[in-house]
């Protein structure tokens, strides 16, 4: 029905994400002629298992940049349903209803972010920037500052599992992807989120219910926050207060080297996706060449740059 | 006088814990109406509270008023800064500092000598100007666990460090401490040597790389113990617990946990409310206007299975009672 | 019969400044309603009201006899209002079809997803009678102003409304596009939908439109039968005065000031040359995506060509950057005013001394006093309204905007002028003043460069045409040749 | 001769800045009411010392944030001038000297942030990004990850020095920000920043010389950085690689407390002022309240949300 025109559609996309593959196949090219163990099944999935956590938040952050905001408090988001999350767990509540009640905390914060900057009218940065403050707040009172261990070996044998050699994580966010993917490009709500984030003013006057648009992509940004909170404490089998210091930095990152505007209107699932893996392959590489800490920096900055002027070599103008 | 830079692990005009009552009698009585005040690195660290801990049952005991205060999170300088400063203006009688850097609470540090307020730098971090020390020697964390190796994997092997945060002093001391030891006895090689910034998650995923790259390996250090837990964790995903002996730093209740059901071989305990008491201690003994050394050292003990019951006790007399009968 | 439509007595202000004085409107089933005024006399804000962009302070809205309350867009799509706006809102990552769309998506499988085939399809179906050879599936940045703006009206032909309200709706279309346009209303009209529709084009108000309701300074002056109502007093009405008619006149010199070779940009703009003299009126005319625009945005460095040069009194301009064309003299009135004219936040001082900043400061310091005054001579002389500088510029109505880039250039001192449909949304009264002020600057020995597609004014304007066609200049046309014909002739590809 | 309308325009910037101004009075009563040191002389000069650092940074954030982009590097440029500088003092170097070379080691961290966002088209978010590991790993690798103690008295008597009461560093960012204001209120380049953030193609095409306008905010920001970065060693007597972490978020939020608009072309230098204040005094205060440290991460948290709140109530439309 739709075949003449869908191709030129898609190969538009897939152009743009085409950079962003080529930036990691670079930093592979590179990596495995410096060290033969990169290039090994075993040390891939390694790199896409590593990756899964950044993966998770990036999608919902990628979410959020292209409707036009921005979200800082995913990690401590991540520490507050994983701190109520493991608590209940610990207490004896099964593993599905205690993981349904910590995404349901995520939620919850996403949700108050949302209210604050529509209902609010206040921006996206700043709000964000108090619930980093507030949600690591919660986490931190709440559990005294303890880490809080004993998660039980049934949810942590479903976290640590794979699926045809996959490890579960990794299967869990190629689902999740596969959904945002369509939420994105297949669903009003993702039309309505490239649109508020585009042009929020052509969106209003279209009809678009902007405010609940920008609530729904803090609170799915909230959700997927407690998502990867759930893979973390399952694999690590304990959950701090503190987790997830910096992982807004991260998130960002993939999204902005997959592509994603922070202007608004402009991402790709597929993009964040390459972008987490990169870093992930990034960090992997320098483990394996055990490269010392201060050039470890040095590289990550530097690739993190390079990454960007390649990809942005090919592909369009993408302003500055 | 200009005092020397004061290096912790290495200042000769040191003495240990132990004997301090020896040499210096009994702690003297302390006036009414003492205010003591305590800024530590971060609360998020159970390190950090048991040091407050310490402090606290001093002041308990001898109805000492106490105010314990940390930044909000480790890397807040000029929080941990502002918290000092704000200290000095109520008036203390003796200040606690746990800095988060070796010169970011300088300034306070010289407002309150000038005010004539005892300042001790309690464990970490060194201030180089301090007059005052009490802590554990951070080198002695590597070295100790590297002498575990040495004696009880003759064969030699490979062995991985998981670093703390780049830059820090404690990361790198204990750092240092483990490879130059291990390297020196011959046998050993570190193959890997990568920070993890202190963080758990980190940890674990270097953890998972550096086992996929050298399947032989025999052993980590962990600068402290919740990368140690981390890399626990890696171990137990590529199912060799067997082969791999994994060491914290700290001795934190969740490592003791863990080396108790067998998952940590062991961690470096330098008994953080043991510290916090110690350091109360020769506050009021300054107050006194006794001399003390510079340095006065605090106890560390490689926490493994084997002693780990004598070391997991809060009862604080039982405690200095093993570690002096060491 | 009860009207379709009754406005009555509605009143807005923004903040102190009251835009709007208990205005009413009536417009009949199957009937077009023009609603006329000079730039900032309220038909934007009114019929924003009825759309539900902004809220009256005051007054009533009734649809076949029934009173509405209008608060959002959404009530005003469900009371079967559709409305063109003047500012092209459209989101630049979307598709045609997604923008058509937009608010109202078509859905399928339980109402969850888009159904992207059907709204290509259902796109596609709207703007055949309009312009067929728009893709739908491109991303709307990727369109030219004028087909953006036809995408506009076939987005408010989407919901079957029974009230379309089209605002400045062919601000950017040539003279044919308009024929389908009324070929579209005319359709509407049999199916009993009422139309009202804003414009400055007097022939084109006349064409389509039954009816008027005229407008000035935000109060209802009265409602004209338009054929029998004579266009001079519709006008003066509008305007409170009565206009003089304008005639062309000739300024140009010898001296040549300004000169393209061969400038090629992609496919848009091929091998074009061209020479302009002192005090010149030099049109482009030709089809929308004829690449008039491009043209002009090459020739001010705007964008970068991929041959060519350009060269001010006889010498040339290396590089690509606006600045340095500015420097030697040039300056560009945007086609886009919104996206590439003005910031919308400062004031109007601020937006018209940019290009002069230097001029405007001493010792690295900017004289306010200087640029105040300066700014509100300036403004006086376009007749902005209100006349206060110091307000933000994106407060300002349309073509009030415009008069103040005008002056942006005025204040540079500019002597090569290079406006892009200069008076695209502008009313007659200040059309008129733009004229006057085009010739008095050719007069004054510069030299301006006018993209059109008002056919009109380039005839009253030009001393000399161009005729561009697929990015090419098809044709020159000395005094004595300028006519429509020879002008549409030369535009035509041929087939 | 302007009279009709300067006070119109002034009065509309001025009532933004009640807004914020407000905030800060708000939350003195508050304290003044619940511990009776706040309001003393000492205690006041103590918060604007405390101030005087992120007030710097802030300046500087603000004509970023203002001319449309965003500057996270500003801690690690602060860190590596101020090892540089501390490490030409300590062999000797003449003090002015030094800290000339220290500032522009500063603009040229911002040069090269600037250069990256301009020329190479990248987005400053993502640019800065990788400056704040790049530069940071500089600062390490040159001095090892040891700090640099012995700092000249004579530079640190300066840094220590009062004015008529008032500290040093006080009087140096009232100047830089008098400074700051003139440059944003009377000078070409200022109206440039406000056009390019508000509309960067129309500044364009009006001939405002975008890039290095932009170029100009980077460098003006690493300049600030690096002069933060004097008062801290002055203070500290030591230079540490580490220094200045976080930095970039505690300036970024007193821009916006202040009324910057993280969208670019609109912010204000006399609000940026008083929102570094309302970060001081809410710290100083709880620290004198003996408020512990996860409850001041939460009251920190709930004034940036609330002190936004009233700052929106009392102005207009900022957008979300
Ligand atoms: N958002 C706003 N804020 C303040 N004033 C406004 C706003 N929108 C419009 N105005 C003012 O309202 C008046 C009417 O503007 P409006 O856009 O309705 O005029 P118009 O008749 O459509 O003019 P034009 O023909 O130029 O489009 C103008 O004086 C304008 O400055
Ligand atoms: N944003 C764009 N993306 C791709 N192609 C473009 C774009 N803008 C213009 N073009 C191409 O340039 C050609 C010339 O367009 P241009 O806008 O210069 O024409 P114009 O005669 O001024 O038309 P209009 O009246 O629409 O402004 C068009 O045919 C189109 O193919
Ligand atoms: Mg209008
Ligand atoms: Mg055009």
């Amino acid at each position: 029905m739709t075949a003449p025109t869908r191709p030129a559609f898609l190969s538009r996309i897939r152009f743009r994400d085409a950079g962003t593959l080529l930036g990691l196949v670079l930093i592979g090219v590179v990596f495995s002629a410096l060290t033969p163990v990169f290039l090994t099944t075993p040390n891939l999935m390694n790199i896409l298992q590593q990756s899964a956590i950044n993966a998770c938040i990036a999608l919902g952050m990628t979410l959020v940049i292209i409707s036009g905001g921005i979200d800082l408090s995913v990690g401590p988001v991540a520490a507050l349903s994983a701190v109520l999350g493991a608590a209940m767990m610990v207490a004896g509540v099964p593993a599905p209803l205690s993981v349904m009640v910590a995404l349901a905390v995520g939620m919850a914060c996403g949700l108050f972010n949302g209210v604050l900057i529509t209902w609010g009218g206040l921006q996206p940065f700043i709000v964000t920037l108090g619930g980093l403050s507030l949600f690591r707040a919660f986490a931190l009172i709440y559990t005294g500052g303890t880490p809080i261990f004993g998660i039980p070996d049934g949810f942590r044998a479903f976290t640590n599992g794979t699926v045809l050699g996959v490890p579960n994580p990794v299967v869990i966010v190629i689902v999740l992807a596969l959904a945002a993917w369509i939420i994105l490009n297949r669903t009003p709500l993702g039309e309505y989120m490239m649109a508020v984030g585009g042009n929020e003013e052509a969106a209003r006057i279209s009809g678009v219910p902007v405010r609940l648009t920008k609530l729904a992509a803090y609170m799915i940004s909230g959700l997927m926050a407690s998502v990867a909170a759930m893979i973390l404490i399952g694999r690590l089998g304990a959950a701090e207060p503190t987790l997830g210091t910096l992982w807004e930095l991260d998130a960002i990152a993939a999204a902005a080297i997959g592509g994603a505007s922070l202007m608004g209107g402009r991402g790709s699932i597929m993009g964040t996706l390459i972008g987490c893996v990169i870093l992930g392959a990034l960090r992997n590489g320098l483990t394996l060449m055990n490269v010392q800490a201060f050039y470890q920096l040095l590289a990550t900055g530097i690739i993190i740059i390079v990454a960007m002027l390649i990809d942005r070599a090919t592909s369009g103008k993408q302003g500055g | 006088q200009d005092l020397a830079p004061l290096n912790s692990d290495s200042e000769p005009d040191r003495m240990d814990w132990s004997e301090l009552d020896a040499k210096f009698g009994a702690l003297p009585a302390v006036p009414a109406g003492t205010k003591v005040g305590g800024v530590s690195k971060t609360l998020t660290n159970e390190y950090w509270r048991s040091l407050g801990q310490g402090y606290q049952n001093v002041a308990d005991k001898l109805g000492i008023e106490f105010v314990y205060q940390a930044a909000q999170s480790e890397g807040d300088q000029l929080g941990q800064l502002a918290i000092a400063e704000n200290l000095i203006s109520q008036g203390f009688n003796a200040l606690l500092f746990s800095p988060q850097t070796d010169a970011n609470l300088i300034p306070a540090m010289e407002k309150a000598t000038a005010a004539g307020v005892p300042v001790l730098n309690v464990n970490d971090a060194v201030i180089p100007s301090a007059a005052h020390y009490v802590g554990n020697v951070q080198k002695g964390n590597g070295v100790n666990v590297a002498n575990w190796f040495i004696a009880n994997r003759p064969d030699g092997g490979k062995v991985a460090v998981i670093e703390g945060q780049p830059g820090v002093y404690a990361a790198g001391q204990r750092t240092a401490g483990f490879t130059e030891t291990i390297t020196a006895a011959g046998k050993f090689e570190v193959v890997a040597s990568v920070p993890a910034n202190w963080s758990r998650e980190e940890a674990f995923n270097a953890a998972a790389t550096i086992l996929q790259q050298y399947p032989d390996l025999i052993g980590f250090y962990a600068n402290n113990d919740g990368m140690a837990l981390g890399v626990v964790e890696a171990v137990k995903a590529a199912g060799k617990q067997e082969q791999v002996a994994v060491f914290g730093t700290d001795g934190i209740s969740d490592a003791y946990a863990a080396v108790r059901a067998g998952d940590l071989t062991g961690t470096v305990d330098s008994f953080p409310v043991l510290t916090g008491e110690v350091a109360m201690e020769v506050a009021l003994r300054l107050m006194a206007g006794q001399a003390l050394p510079r340095v006065v050292a605090t106890p560390q003990a490689l926490i493994t299975k084997d002693n780990v019951e004598t070391f997991a006790t809060s009862d604080m007399a039982a405690l200095r009672a093993a570690l002096l009968a060491q | 019969m009860t009207p379709r439509l009754v406005l009555s007595q509605i009143d807005k202000s923004f903040g102190p400044l009251q835009v709007l004085h208990g205005v009413t409107l009536t417009v009949g089933a199957g009937e077009v309603h023009g609603l006329l005024g000079e730039n900032g006399a309220g038909k934007s804000t009114l019929l924003n009201i009825l759309s539900g962009v902004f809220r009256a302070d005051a007054g009533r809205v009734e649809i076949d006899g029934q009173a509405r309350t209008i608060t959002s867009p959404r009530d005003a799509s469900d009371a079967g209002i559709a409305m063109i706006h003047q500012e092209l809102q459209q989101v630049p990552e979307l598709t045609v079809a997604q923008n058509m769309f937009l608010g109202a998506s078509l859905r399928h499988l339980g109402g969850l997803f888009v159904d992207r085939a059907a709204q290509e399809a259902e796109a596609r179906r709207l703007l055949a009678p309009l312009d067929p050879l728009i893709d739908v599936t491109a991303p709307i940045r990727t369109l030219r102003v004028a087909q953006r703006q036809i995408v506009e009206i076939a987005k408010a032909l989407r919901a079957r409304a029974r009230i379309i309200a089209m605002d400045e709706p062919t601000s950017s279309l040539t003279p044919k596009e308009f024929d389908r346009l009324v070929e579209v209303i005319r359709g509407l009209q049999a199916q009993g939908v009422s139309v009202i529709y804003v414009s400055h084009k007097m022939d084109e108000v006349y064409r389509v439109c039954q009816s008027a309701t005229i407008l000035r300074d935000g109060r209802l002056i009265g409602r004209v039968e338009l054929p029998q109502t004579p266009v001079a007093t519709v006008i003066e009405r509008m305007v409170g005065r009565e206009l003089a008619h304008g005639v062309h006149h000739g300024f140009a010199r010898e001296r040549v000031v300004l000169e393209a070779r061969g400038l090629t940009r992609g496919r848009a703009v091929v091998d074009a040359s061209l020479s302009l003299r002192e005090g010149e009126v030099l049109c482009i005319a030709g089809l929308v995506g004829s690449g008039r625009t491009e043209l002009l945005r090459l020739i001010a460095g705007v964008d970068a060509a991929d041959a060519g040069e350009v060269l001010v009194d006889g010498k040339v301009i290396a590089g690509g950057d606006p600045r340095r064309r500015i420097r030697a003299g040039l300056g560009l009135l945007p086609e886009e005013r919104k996206r590439d004219g003005i910031i919308r936040h400062r004031p109007v001082t601020t937006n018209i001394a940019l290009p002069a900043m230097r001029r405007f400061s001493r010792f690295g310091i900017i004289r306010r006093a200087a640029l105040t005054a300066r700014s509100e001579e300036l403004m006086r002389d376009v007749q902005l309204r209100p006349l206060d500088v110091a307000r933000p510029i994106g407060s300002f109505s349309g073509g009030n905007q415009q008069k103040a880039i005008i002056g942006r250039w005025l204040a540079a001192d500019t002597r090569i002028f290079l406006f892009d449909e200069p008076t695209r949304g502008i009313d007659v009264g200040a059309k008129a003043e733009i004229y006057a002020l085009i010739e008095r600057l050719a007069k004054e020995g510069r030299s301006i460069l006018v993209v059109s597609s008002e056919l009109p004014e380039v005839i009253r304007l030009a001393d000399r045409v161009l005729v561009m066609r697929e990015g090419r200049i098809a044709a020159e046309l000395g005094p004595g040749e300028i006519t429509e014909e020879n002008i549409a002739r030369h535009a035509i590809p041929a087939a």
